[in-house]
């Protein structure tokens, strides 16, 4: 059987992840295909039921990722995305969801190789936990056997 | 509670208020929420350890918010409520008075919220200990016995919402849930729409919670969905030194500090 | 007619439980959990909860789930290729420990899925179940099932109606319906004979507290009362009532999708939910929680009778159980009876 | 039923040499709603926007995905190509193929795969994209400058040049600011009245200028472009039209023991009084806290003397509205003053003095004309210790930043001391030397070198009195901290400068954001150093932070540009992705409830309380409101709002839920 490819969603920022990620593009810098990018206007947009949503729909790890403190291009919203993480974070190892699933980075315009080694470093890890079954047989409604109540 | 009575008649006689909100015997050795509108009815008033029912609940409830201004027996929780609804723009001084019983059950009563507020600020909100006991029980699982945990606990849900009726917090006209397009929340009660609606709540309580237990006491099932909250409640404290319902506003997640720490960003 | 009654020594109900199981049934029987009992699969025949006036969750959703799947579809360049549920590997069910009120409840809810519409999925889920009823040797201040013509020894809606013969007595066994005699089949040595037994004095006490048909005709001219606004004041407007009610029918149709494909899921909803009758305009008919409450008193005790000639309410009493904040229908009842108009 | 065009661009080989785009152009084609599909080599020649173009008319396109580049290189030429075909720029989306697939992933199955989600990601997201149009506000073209000292000056100045109305409000009876008090300015020693008052003489006739001296902000309204300002004119008992500046009133006035602010508190005034002799407006105003008709309700002698009667005692307070576009805040700072420094005996010891006192002190136009002579008995000083860091870089005393002019100053005061006496001594204890700028470094030297002044570094531990000496206990921390104990006759103090009295207050009037010591806060450290978090609000100057002159002007001067550019159109025209709180029919009005979290989300003070009221004006409910001026379009208020009441265009919940949903599931 071929080895285990992970889904990964990445939810960046336009000002500076995302731009970083073009810049490991124009770097020319390889890095593992699994990650697929969403662009958001900044962290601070970032809504935690969305990160819920990428594992409903079958994603085995999630990449959020904005500017540095003080680098946000709205000044604050990665300081408010920062303090909702926190509590979001808990919540969800709190409940049991696997927080190694999603890992949380600040890769900036200029940080091209970063975004590479942080892709990198995720697929690795997701391939060793291996696909998210816990959370897709929950999710998967339709697949569960009807039965009683 | 005599002093309580004779207040509330004062009162509704004097006009000063529309509506006594307190607690009557209700059936079967439960107390329950009265709405006192004629002075007679004020002798129905009473208090004991039974009487539980966060009734703050009610001050954002359209029928009895539309008799005029209320008057409303306040127990510790429900002041910490009332102070939180206020920093939230739902009720102020204009609409609302507040009869207080203290912890010691005596009547203390307030000129305006802002001595409400400095009564409850005299208290900081702490997890009783059976609960902080099994907060501590579930941290020390590891996340796949957690999971289990959640996933058993929460399946029997069947999404009544008596949790989110019974909570002071929960006034939302339209909650997340009810929201469609697109549908955060699945609306059946199986796991996935469970864990979710469950987590959205927590989610949302999050620095507006005071612990008052409403939803754990409303539901019929009896999920301790409450921990939860508490359990955010602990976060907070522990991240950022704890919260109080303020009426200079600064909710806990809607501000941040530029040195907030965490260790799991890279 | 006269009813087949056998007497079942109270040591071979477990003999009658692994009977059952080695027949290949899945026996559904009361359980406790967080210090409520309900209605879940029985493993083992010492799990199952005896000491109870009544469980805090209905057996309705046996028949009728709190979520089932209608039909799975998915999208494609033809158009749309639509499965409906198949219901043929669902198990045989005993269920077990039915209170009389419950079982007779059943029968309320079949003429709901029944009346201009049969129902498929819930006839075909219905089909499959074999009703254990349990006479009830107790009773609480919330149970008024002989004021809606129900009683503790009822054996409406049950295929066999166990009654306790005194404190862990042995059992007189009511062979009700051909269902019921099936299980007898399995295991007759279990049924011995019953001489002319007399169950009356060993079922609870529980007085008539108002009169069903008074209250059908006062409703008539009741929609206008204030009474409802009184009475629903403090109701703060959840479902507990309604998802714990054995009768209560209500349903929702979602559709769960995932990109092209989903499923068509029906799931419970409750009028009492301030959004059940909101229109998409943002107009909603039943604005306020008064006038939820009236449509479901109305509903039990004015609609379902006039429609279905049913009562909607078996007098279980669960919903008063449940209600967070007490709202007590026997004492709403009885209240709307005592009412001069 | 969307009819969406997928572009797919093989940027010459960059793109194709990794990604099949026939591929992926194939496959996006049997996406429902999508109506057409291409390949082609390069999508952003202009035979490639002509094949968007001619498809969009031809196959009458709702949405377009254009699968090449990052957005952030090409997503304007794209939408313009559309906006020419006739459809709305923001109903076209880019996939980035190129930085994010083809350039970092090697040729195969894998990163064509990827390339179709990409693509299938964006189509799915278009179906939801909504016509937006950019946003134009009217710009009233007058500029608000708070703030007469050398920042608000030169911003009024440059802005005036460019023919633009500028009101310039000083709180003090004249303009002038901190700079007219200095004696001479580092690194050049020019004198700095000399280079000041034509600039405020300037100011004062300028035609494109109103000034308001002895005038504060009562309160603002508004939003970039439209702000609406109540100026508060404090009464000077005085009709300045009447008043020819004689000065006559100043003479005769018999309360002559004010200490003088100007002056740091060394000289006295009166109580009707002209800060200086080069006050613009050079025109008395009556003090009322001293004047003895107002405290006794008798005198006036100062309106007998009048030889024009431009006295007027019953004179009250003008409140002035003014419609302006653009402000400037150019409020300064202030240093430290006594209590703050006991272990000194600043205040206790009258020759313990602060820099800006010895400034006066070293002044031509001083108590002492010049001449540095000791307060307590007019001595000249033979020996003299300036104290570097007073208060500055010092955690315990809540500053740890550095004041950043001391080093300088302090300098320019031990060489001002050389020079005018002759065979004085002077010490300098100092933590270390920031002489970062232009000549800066050599000045300093000079002082070292050339002027002979001894610098120690170390801090001093106290001060203490000692037979008509101030003893000066101190360290050599160069000389493994070696104990060093000077007998002075005059102490100098380089005081921290710290942010004024009632910054915060103002700020708050202003809605924008200060720092821990209640400096105002740029927009951004970095890249908008003039900017506020508030559109169409700018800073110059010290209150910022700490600054000496040159920054103040150049940060004026930036401001000024700022403004300028602004003013350089009728309207302003802002990108639409903006969030928008929703409205609904009655009863509803919104699914807002009106918990107003999200105003302190916001990092712009965007959103206000919008009340709907009914026929008889009765508020039905109070909602959040996005003033569109002020939004500038993170979401932090949208991923906030628990009832899901606000949105933002351009990515909305459903298409940002969508594009999750389409990226995982097969289609």
């Amino acid at each position: 059987m071929a080895e285990f490819e992970p889904k990964i969603v990445a939810f960046v920022c336009n000002w500076c992840t995302y731009a970083g990620a073009d810049l490991t593009g124009t770097s020319r810098i390889k890095y593992a295909s699994n990650v697929r990018i969403i662009r958001f206007p900044c962290t601070g947009r970032i809504d935690y039921m969305l990160l819920l949503k990428a594992f409903d729909e079958g994603a085995d790890g999630i990449i959020v990722s904005g500017c540095h403190p003080n680098d946000c291009h709205y000044t604050s919203g990665n300081f408010h995305a920062r303090r909702r993480w926190i509590m979001f974070r808990s919540l969800c190892d709190f409940t049991g969801i696997d927080t190694e699933r999603i890992k949380f980075s600040w890769v900036s315009a200029a940080e091209g190789a970063k975004w590479a080694d942080i892709v990198n470093a995720t697929v690795t890890s997701i391939r060793e936990l291996g696909p998210y079954t816990d959370y897709k047989k929950v999710a998967k409604y339709p697949e569960k056997e009807v039965s009683h109540g | 509670m005599v002093d309580l009575i004779k207040r509330a008649k004062e009162l509704i006689e004097t006009s000063t208020v529309k509506v006594v909100i307190g607690y009557e015997q209700g059936t079967a050795n439960k107390t329950r929420a009265l709405f006192v509108e004629k002075a007679e009815d004020a002798d129905k008033l009473m208090f004991d350890s039974r009487c539980v029912q966060n009734l703050a609940a009610y001050v954002t409830k359209r029928e009895v918010k539309e008799k005029g201004k209320m008057a409303i027996t306040a127990t510790l929780p429900v002041m910490r409520s009332i102070i939180q609804l206020a920093s939230e723009f739902q009720v102020n001084d204009n609409n609302l008075l507040v009869l207080g019983i203290t912890p010691e059950s005596k009547f203390i009563e307030f000129g305006n919220l802002v001595e409400v507020e400095t009564f409850v600020h005299q208290y900081t909100i702490e997890i009783d200990a059976r609960n902080k006991e099994m907060l501590d029980k579930l941290e020390k699982m590891s996340p796949a016995e957690r999971w289990k945990f959640w996933i058993d606990e929460l399946t029997p849900c069947f999404k009544c919402y008596a949790c989110r009726a019974a909570c002071p917090m929960c006034y939302c006209h339209r909650c997340t849930v009810d929201f469609n397009q697109p549908q955060w929340i699945p609306v059946p009660s199986h796991e996935l729409g469970n864990l979710e609606w469950h987590i959205m709540r927590a989610i949302h309580l999050t620095g507006r919670c005071i612990d008052c237990d409403a939803c754990y006491n409303a539901c019929p099932l009896s999920i301790p969905l409450n921990l939860l909250t508490k359990k955010m409640l602990e976060d907070a404290k522990e991240h950022f030194g704890g919260y109080q319902p303020s009426l200079k506003g600064g909710h806990l997640m809607s501000t941040y500090k530029p040195d907030d720490k965490e260790n799991f960003i890279q | 007619m006269n009813i087949d009654k056998r007497l079942v020594r109270k040591d071979s109900l477990e003999k009658l439980f692994d009977i059952l199981k080695q027949n290949s049934k899945t026996i559904y029987a009361p359980s406790s959990k967080n210090g409520k009992i309900s209605f879940n699969v029985a493993e083992s025949f010492s799990g199952i909860v005896t000491e109870y006036v009544q469980t805090s969750q209905s057996s309705k959703d046996i028949a009728f789930p709190r979520t089932e799947k209608i039909l799975d579809y998915s999208k494609n360049k033809e158009g749309m290729s639509v499965k409906g549920t198949d219901l043929k590997n669902l198990p045989e069910v005993i269920l077990w420990g039915v209170r009389p009120c419950d079982a007779s409840g059943i029968g309320e809810l079949s003429a709901i899925f029944n009346w201009d519409y049969k129902d498929e999925i819930y006839n075909d889920r219905l089909s499959r179940v074999t009703v254990f009823g349990f006479s009830c040797n107790k009773s609480d201040e919330y149970c008024f099932c002989t004021s809606v013509g129900g009683n503790p020894g009822n054996t409406a809606g049950s295929d066999i109606l166990f009654t306790r013969l005194g404190e862990n007595g042995d059992y007189l066994a009511e062979i009700l319906t051909e269902k019921g005699s099936l299980v007898v089949s399995m295991s007759p040595d279990l049924f011995g004979k019953a001489e002319n037994i007399d169950k009356e004095k060993f079922l609870a006490e529980v007085p008539v507290r108002f009169n069903h048909e008074e209250i059908r005709v006062k409703l008539d001219k009741f929609f206008e009362s204030k009474e409802w606004i009184e009475q629903s004041l403090r109701c703060l407007g959840c479902g507990a009532c309604a998802y714990v009610c054995p009768t209560c029918a209500c349903f929702d149709v979602q559709d769960e999708a995932h990109g092209k494909s989903g499923s068509r899921v029906r799931c419970w909803d409750s009028c009492g939910l301030s959004h059940f009758t909101l229109h998409t305009s943002g107009h909603n008919p039943r604005e306020v929680q008064s006038q939820r409450w009236r449509q479901r008193i109305m509903h039990k005790f004015s609609y379902m009778p006039e429609r279905l000639s049913v009562y909607g309410c078996t007098g279980c009493g669960r919903c008063s159980r449940a209600c967070p904040v007490d709202m007590n229908i026997l004492e709403h009842l009885i209240s709307i009876q005592e009412v001069t108009l | 039923m969307s009819k969406i065009g997928v572009f797919v661009c093989h940027c010459g080989e960059n793109i194709s040499a990794t990604v099949d785009c026939a591929k992926v152009a194939e496959t996006a084609g049997n996406y429902d709603g999508v109506a057409f599909s291409v390949d082609y080599k390069y999508m952003c020649s202009d035979p490639g926007q002509n094949l968007i173009k001619s498809a969009i008319k031809e196959k009458g396109l709702t949405g377009v995905v254009v699968a090449s580049c990052s957005p952030r290189m090409h997503e304007p030429t794209f939408r313009k190509a559309c906006a020419e075909a006739g459809l709305n720029p923001y109903m076209c989306e880019m996939a980035n193929l190129r930085e994010h697939c083809s350039w970092v992933h090697e040729k195969g199955e894998a990163t064509t795969e990827k390339a179709i989600d990409l693509v299938r990601i964006l189509v799915e997201k278009v179906k939801y994209n909504q016509s937006l149009n950019s946003i134009k506000v009217p710009v009233t073209k007058t500029a608000l400058v708070i703030g007469g000292g050398i920042a608000g000056i030169q911003a009024s100045l440059d802005i005036a040049n460019t023919g633009h109305k500028v009101i310039l409000i000083e709180k003090d009876p004249s303009i002038g600011g901190h700079m007219s008090q200095l004696s001479e300015t580092f690194p050049t020693l020019d004198c700095s009245q000399c280079i000041l008052t034509p600039r405020m003489v300037e100011v004062a006739q300028h035609p494109n200028i109103t000034l308001y001296t002895y005038a504060e902000l009562e309160s603002l309204e508004g939003f970039i472009g439209n702000f609406k300002a109540r100026i508060r004119r404090k009464s000077k008992s005085l009709d300045e039209k009447l008043c020819t500046g004689c000065g006559l009133c100043t003479i005769k006035c018999p309360v002559k023991k004010i200490p003088s602010e100007f002056n740091e508190g060394l000289g006295k005034r009166t109580a009707i009084y002209v800060p200086f002799p080069q006050a613009v407006p050079n025109k008395p105003v009556i003090d009322r806290i001293n004047c003895t008709y107002y405290i006794k309700g008798k005198c006036k002698i100062c309106e007998i003397v009048c030889p024009t009667g431009a006295i007027r005692f019953d004179q009250e307070d003008q409140i002035v509205e003014a419609e302006v576009g653009a402000i400037v805040i150019a409020t300064g700072f202030t240093v430290k003053q006594p209590d703050f420094f006991p272990e000194y005996g600043y205040g206790k010891y009258p020759d313990v003095i602060t820099g800006l006192q010895f400034e006066r002190l070293a002044s031509a136009s001083g108590p002492t004309l010049g001449e540095i002579r000791r307060p307590s008995d007019g001595k000249v000083p033979e020996k003299i210790v300036f104290l570097a860091c007073a208060g500055s870089r010092d955690p315990a005393k809540g500053i740890p930043y550095c004041s950043k002019i001391c080093c300088m100053y302090i300098a320019k005061h031990a060489m001002l001391y050389q020079h005018k006496v002759r065979g004085g001594k002077s010490y300098v204890f100092y933590m270390d030397i920031r002489a970062g700028g232009k000549m800066y470094e050599e000045f300093v030297r000079r002082a070292i070198e050339d002027d002979g002044v001894n610098y120690i570094r170390g801090r001093v531990s106290r001060i203490y009195e000692k037979n008509g000496k101030l003893i000066v206990d101190g360290a050599d921390t160069l000389l493994n901290a070696m104990p060093v104990e000077i007998e002075a006759d005059m102490v100098v103090l380089a005081t921290a400068g710290v942010a004024n009295e009632g910054a915060e207050e103002l700020a708050q009037k202003l809605h924008i954001s200060y720092d821990p010591y209640k400096f105002f806060a740029e927009a951004h450290p970095k890249l908008k150093p003039v900017e506020t978090n508030t559109a169409g609000i700018f800073l110059a100057g010290a209150c910022q932070a700490p600054r000496d002159i040159p920054e103040s002007v150049a940060m004026a001067s930036g401001a000024a540009v700022k403004v300028a550019g602004l003013f350089s159109q009728d309207e302003l025209t802002r990108e639409p992705i903006i969030a928008v709180v929703n409205r609904q029919a009655p009863p509803v009005y919104s699914s807002c409830v009106g918990c107003f979290l999200c105003v302190s989300a916001c990092p712009y003070q965007a959103i206000e309380k919008e009340e709907i009221k009914n026929r008889d004006g009765e508020v039905i409910k109070s909602i959040a409101k996005v003033n569109p001026g002020l939004c500038q379009g993170c979401g932090t208020c949208v991923a906030f709002c628990r009832t899901k009441s606000i949105d933002i265009q351009g990515y909305t919940h459903e298409q940002m839920y969508t594009e999750v949903v389409a990226l995982l599931n097969e289609y």
